[in-house]
């Protein structure tokens, strides 16, 4: 896949919280460059600072310090061509499954055609959900929940897509499934992802690059590219490349606990 | 450890499960007295009616402190029944009235106070005031400026009921989970629609609260500004009577009043219940 | 021996028009007769009877004319024993522009009143004893404190108030620029008692003795108001903080009108005549369509804790 | 696609990321009064009375329809200072009084409502009735059964201003999540606990929201009660000043009941603030 | 160790909710039985009845069809001796985290003794909260909160800990970490548990035996023992035999999907 220009820039970025109790830096001194159609996988222990990233490139939220720019202009609010899968899936109760994954469009636009709908319909069985379209959110179990936010990122077919662990709450199986339909999406129409996990696996299988940050306050500690060249499946994971990888991500991790 | 027979008994706050699918139909009846939500409050006042009459004529309450339900019946025929329609209709007219516009002028200003700081800090003091000021006191220049129609009546009532509905309302317009606004900030999308897709349905458990507590209010307002001015209505009848000490037809309109209260109040409690059932709490869906 | 307390029943807020109760005890012939006197603020005749009537207060003002109508409804064990005002205190007020200058020009008129005042009732029999029917003047009914604002900024050609309370009326016009015209209702031939001394039965049958002695205390304050009324308004504003004794005067010279006048000359001062309480009381079942043979006037009085006039 | 100059504007929803951590101290000015729960109401109300005193002197209104504020500023000279503190403090009592009761009756009801669908069903309508009867009509009976001291007043007020808080507290104990619930019921907790220790901490927004109703709700009431019956009160003042037209002494009155009301809802406000900062929606702690 | 007696056992545990639209079979006949100081992993793909099973053995809910005893006793309202882990953190939004792992002492008995804060210290410790003890968890990500549940469940040092999916929503290093801790903790002061999860390898390492279940309506499909003796560690994974039983669990976790 070719790799033209740059999509997201971080340089010197710092975040500082205040608190009842003082102030937090969550995030210092990061300056990382994502090219575009890269799939950046972001690694780091709780609390370090991953969701702040993540706010900061979706322009939720102002550095304290340092700036971040997304496709060369200074990020200072929310973009059009980003997505957003939350850490918690943040749906709307009132709404079902379809009108959940269809609210980009009536909230953006203020209408939903019947290409939406179609759309949408597509998205949802891509996510395992078809059958549930009318479903609310209070009858879908967690991970159910968590695939509708899933599908309601990828609605608006975003050129950046930002996703905050967005598969810690499903079970493997549909982990799995989910990260190989993800990257046959970004595959069948490149995007820029940004995609915080948990999981050094699944970090290794989805990933270009894959970057690790220290404890808060999170500076990036490594940066390194995935060795395997792709299309990868479950036996990628296999062989003796990978699993060094993956115990380098791992010993970089517990390094840090030792520190 | 002691484990009880009856299993379950406090289960009302967890998710039912259908203990018995297949034969769902035969529900207990202590269940579909429950559904009913006209039968158990009906039984309640049967009960009170006969405590009430039984205690009139027990301890012989003269009537013109306390006259019993059955004088309070005789209350009803001392007027032709076309005379009640046209007073029920001029106070149901006020109290609907100045409820729309309640809830008309409250909506903006809820968005605005939930929305601004700055506005919060000016505006709510002042609705404090608007709240606080007792009806007596400036009728006169409301009625100067607002003639004698129906206009001084509705900002009456208006004056008296809003209140609550913009205080419900901007708490519930600020209770909105903020990943939700964060989504809505990404989408960039248009400010009103902020407030008309995401704060106001979150806020409908909050508004209907408010709504439930105005309506009462609406009609009391209605009452009061008849008190100020009118020559007609269920309050300005009760006055009316009381001054010309027809006492069974004062309270005759009195339970008038009451009920029409109450049908106001279920007619927001139900219109909550069919159109918004997911901004009920779970169990009462 | 410790004074015998009595609680009397205002029929309104305390005001000039109340001065005689307060002549009693400040000028000290309640404490004379024996008697310590407490003073309850009411809401209106029908408040004031009912309190009475529940013995929540012993004796106290209260319109005749409501009073008969509690009897006939309701029976209320409550009875006059002295007049107070023995004119009807009902009348139009207008300023000098409208060119009104007689009950007989009203017709076709805007006129404002209070939504619950008593003269509301007798508006029709006046009207029909000028000739005027209720269609046709323009009636809106509005709070009490409107009235003088509906009237001076012309909103209202005339409103329907009491002879007490002139001297506020005119306060008012002056400060309009305007000048007020009063057509009193008793001059139109609307004869009747208004505001009497009523009493709780129970305090009757308990304490005739005690009630007595204040009937006599009442009427020697009323006398003595009348002839004092620096004095009297003094006294209103010695236990009332929130008047001064200019407001109190200037309305007690209007309401001492209603109770020294003609009438009180013909029948002396606290009289109760049996014609005019038949009067009274034919007014009263009209005006409310109540059934005249539901009630004997004579019933509602008791002449005999009147003091035997000198 | 436009990249605006000044950045995250509207981000007063999101938490507030230090920006200028160091610096911390340098609050700008606009901040500054925000933070002041005082200067910004205290400005509209200059404001407000600046406009209010030239209009009545511009438009000439006469002092019997809308006094001006320096007419008014006299009317508090009518009185002197120790009678203007015996009705302020009557008033007090009563509001608070009742309030107090309100408060207490309030609790057990509203628990008992969220907890129960059969008393739910059974006590609603008679709240709705006990809030819609107006006042007067029922007065009579209050004084005859209660006397003529603080009581019948406590109750009125209580009437007038519990139903709010019975509304919100319903709605926010039933507004509980249910895995907190469940926690309880896991631990075999005593049902209290579950009240005192999850729906009532949890129900807090709402019931601040209730209460800030109520407390007005209570001014009011108190005055009302007052016009019913009463030799002292600020509403017994007004009223009687209006029977006298004496209209700066009554709106004389009028400022300091609502300064009452303003005083006593930031009490509520602030005692929110201050001890239960985590119920206050995100950006205003 | 030494399995002693029956912990828990289902027995046709069957369970159907009503829904807005028609019933919803969650679980269907399950029989199985438990020891006790066993500590079994539950497996199924999302939303197949893995939370409904735990809250029928919580005694949160009664079962449709079925029954469940808990030490031979049916469960007809929840027991002293379990402790549960919720899916969701279910934190007390205005206690601070000390104050939220003493909760349960507080809720039952009405006091917080000095041991019971000097308990709480421990465990805080344990779950890698030191120095966090006065935040309130708005404060906290949301890893750090689910640790702070796990915290509250261990407080009262229950015979039965019932676990839904406790580690989702930890980073892979806090993850390993706990979960090792856990098996500590389990040795040190002997459970029963049932540990609900997604993540194949963590159900291989933890735990004694592994049910899995199938797609809604939820069956066990298979009970199967985890072939490598304990103490086990992170090598333990390594081994030819785990290999095959990690491989044999996704299997049948990937069957149903074809199915
Ligand atoms: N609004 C805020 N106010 C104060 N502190 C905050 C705020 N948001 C985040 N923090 C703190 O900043 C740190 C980083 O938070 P963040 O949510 O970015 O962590 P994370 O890496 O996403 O953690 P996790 O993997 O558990 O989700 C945490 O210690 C958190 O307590
Ligand atoms: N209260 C309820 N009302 C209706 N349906 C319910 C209820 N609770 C659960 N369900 C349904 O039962 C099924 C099983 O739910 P459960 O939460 O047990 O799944 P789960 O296996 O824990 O899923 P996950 O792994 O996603 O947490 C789901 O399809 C869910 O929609
Ligand atoms: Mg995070
Ligand atoms: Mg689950």
């Amino acid at each position: 896949m070719a790799l033209a220009g740059n999509a997201i820039n971080f340089s010197g970025v710092g975040q500082t919280f205040l608190t009842g109790t003082g102030s937090l830096t969550a995030l210092d001194g990061v300056s990382v460059t994502i090219a575009q159609h890269e799939f950046v996988a972001v690694l780091g222990p709780s609390g370090c600072g991953k969701s702040t990233l993540l706010r900061l490139t979706a322009g939720l939220m102002k550095p304290s310090t340092g700036s971040v720019s997304v496709f060369g202009l200074s990020v200072t609010q929310p973009r059009d061509d980003v997505g957003i899968v939350f850490q918690k899936p943040t749906l709307l109760p009132w709404a079902n499954v379809e009108d959940n994954v269809v609210f980009p469009a009536r909230h953006k636009l203020g209408r939903v055609t019947p290409e939406d709908r179609a759309q949408a319909q597509a998205i949802i069985e891509t996510v395992g959900l078809a059958g549930f379209e009318k479903r609310l959110p209070s009858e879908l179990s967690g991970g159910m929940q968590q695939r509708v936010g899933i599908a309601r990122a990828l609605f608006l077919n975003p050129d950046i897509l930002l996703m905050d662990e967005p598969f810690s709450a499903l079970d493997a199986l549909t982990r799995d499934m989910m990260g190989f339909e993800l990257l046959r999406l970004w595959q069948a129409s490149p995007k820029t992802v940004l995609f915080i996990t948990h999981s050094i696996p699944e970090a290794a299988l989805l990933a270009d690059r894959v970057l690790v940050l220290s404890e808060r306050p999170g500076r990036v500690i490594a940066d390194l590219p995935v060795p395997t060249s792709r299309p990868r499946d479950e036996t990628s994971l296999g062989t003796p490349e990978m699993q060094d990888y993956a115990a380098h991500l791992r010993s970089l991790l517990i390094r840090k606990e030792a520190a | 450890m002691t484990v009880a027979d009856t299993p379950d008994t406090s289960s009302a706050k967890t998710p039912k499960p259908a203990t018995a699918a297949p034969s769902a139909k035969t529900v207990p009846l202590k269940e579909r007295l429950l559904r009913t939500p006209v039968a158990l409050p009906l039984m309640t006042f049967l009960l009170l009616l006969i405590l009430w009459e039984a205690g009139t004529r027990i301890f012989a309450v003269p009537s013109y402190i306390l006259p019993s339900p059955s004088r309070i019946l005789f209350g009803f025929e001392a007027v032709p029944a076309g005379r009640w329609v046209e007073h029920i209709w001029a106070t149901l007219r006020v109290a609907l009235l100045g409820y729309l516009v309640s809830f008309v002028v409250s909506l903006p200003i809820a968005v605005g106070l939930a929305k601004s700081r700055l506005l919060s800090g000016a505006l709510y003091p002042l609705l404090v005031v608007i709240q606080s000021v007792p009806v007596v006191a400036v009728a006169p220049i409301i009625i100067v400026v607002l003639g004698t129609g129906d206009a001084p009546r509705v900002v009456i009532t208006f004056m008296i009921s809003f209140f609550p509905l913009v205080v419900s309302m901007t708490t519930g317009l600020a209770a909105t989970p903020p990943e939700l606004i964060e989504l809505s900030r990404s989408l960039r999308a248009p400010s009103f629609r902020e407030i008309t897709q995401i704060r106001l349905p979150y806020a409908t458990p909050y508004i209907f609260s408010g709504m439930k507590i105005s309506i009462t209010l609406a009609v009391i307002g209605a009452v009061v500004s008849e008190f100020v001015a009118a020559e007609k209505g269920i309050g300005y009848f009760i006055q009316f009577s009381t001054s010309m000490f027809k006492l069974p037809q004062a309270w005759a309109g009195l339970v008038i009043l009451v009920a029409m209260s109450l049908l106001l109040f279920q007619i927001v409690s139900q219109t909550q219940r069919i159109f918004f059932p997911w901004s009920l709490p779970k169990g009462q869906k | 021996s410790a004074a015998d307390l009595v609680t009397y029943q205002l029929d309104w807020l305390p005001g000039g028009d109340k001065a005689p109760i307060y002549v009693c005890v400040q000028e000290g012939f309640c404490q004379e007769a024996g008697l310590e006197i407490k003073i309850e603020p009411g809401r209106g005749s029908s408040e004031a009877i009912t309190k009475l009537a529940t013995g929540t207060s012993d004796i106290g003002s209260a319109g005749l004319g409501a009073l008969m109508a509690a009897r006939a409804t309701e029976g209320v064990p409550a009875t006059a024993v002295m007049s107070i005002f023995n004119m009807g205190p009902h009348a139009f007020y207008t300023t000098a522009d409208t060119g009104i200058t007689s009950i007989k020009d009203v017709k076709g008129k805007k006129i404002a009143t209070s939504p619950f005042t008593s003269s509301n009732v007798f508006l029709p029999l006046v009207l029909a004893d000028n000739g005027i029917s209720e269609d046709d003047i323009t009636l809106t009914k509005s709070d009490p404190g409107a009235l003088g604002p509906l009237l001076m900024t012309g909103q209202s050609d005339a409103i329907i108030a009491w002879l007490t309370d002139v001297s506020r009326y005119t306060g008012q016009a002056k400060e309009a620029g305007k000048e007020i015209v009063i057509l009193p209702w008793a001059d139109a031939g609307l004869e009747l008692y208004s505001a009497a001394l009523v009493a709780s039965d129970t305090f009757l049958s308990e304490r005739p003795e005690v009630a007595k002695r204040f009937v006599a205390a009442f009427k020697k304050s009323l006398e003595f108001a009348y002839e004092n009324p620096d004095k009297a308004a003094a006294a209103v504003a010695a236990m009332v903080p929130e008047l001064s004794a200019e407001d109190v005067k200037g309305s007690w010279l209007d309401a001492s009108k209603l109770a020294f006048n003609e009438v009180t000359e013909t029948y002396g001062l606290g009289a109760l005549d049996a014609d005019r309480l038949q009067a009274t009381w034919e007014r009263v079942a009209a005006s409310q369509d109540l059934d005249p043979a539901s009630l004997q006037p004579e019933d509602v009085v008791d002449r005999s804790f009147m003091p035997a006039s000198e």
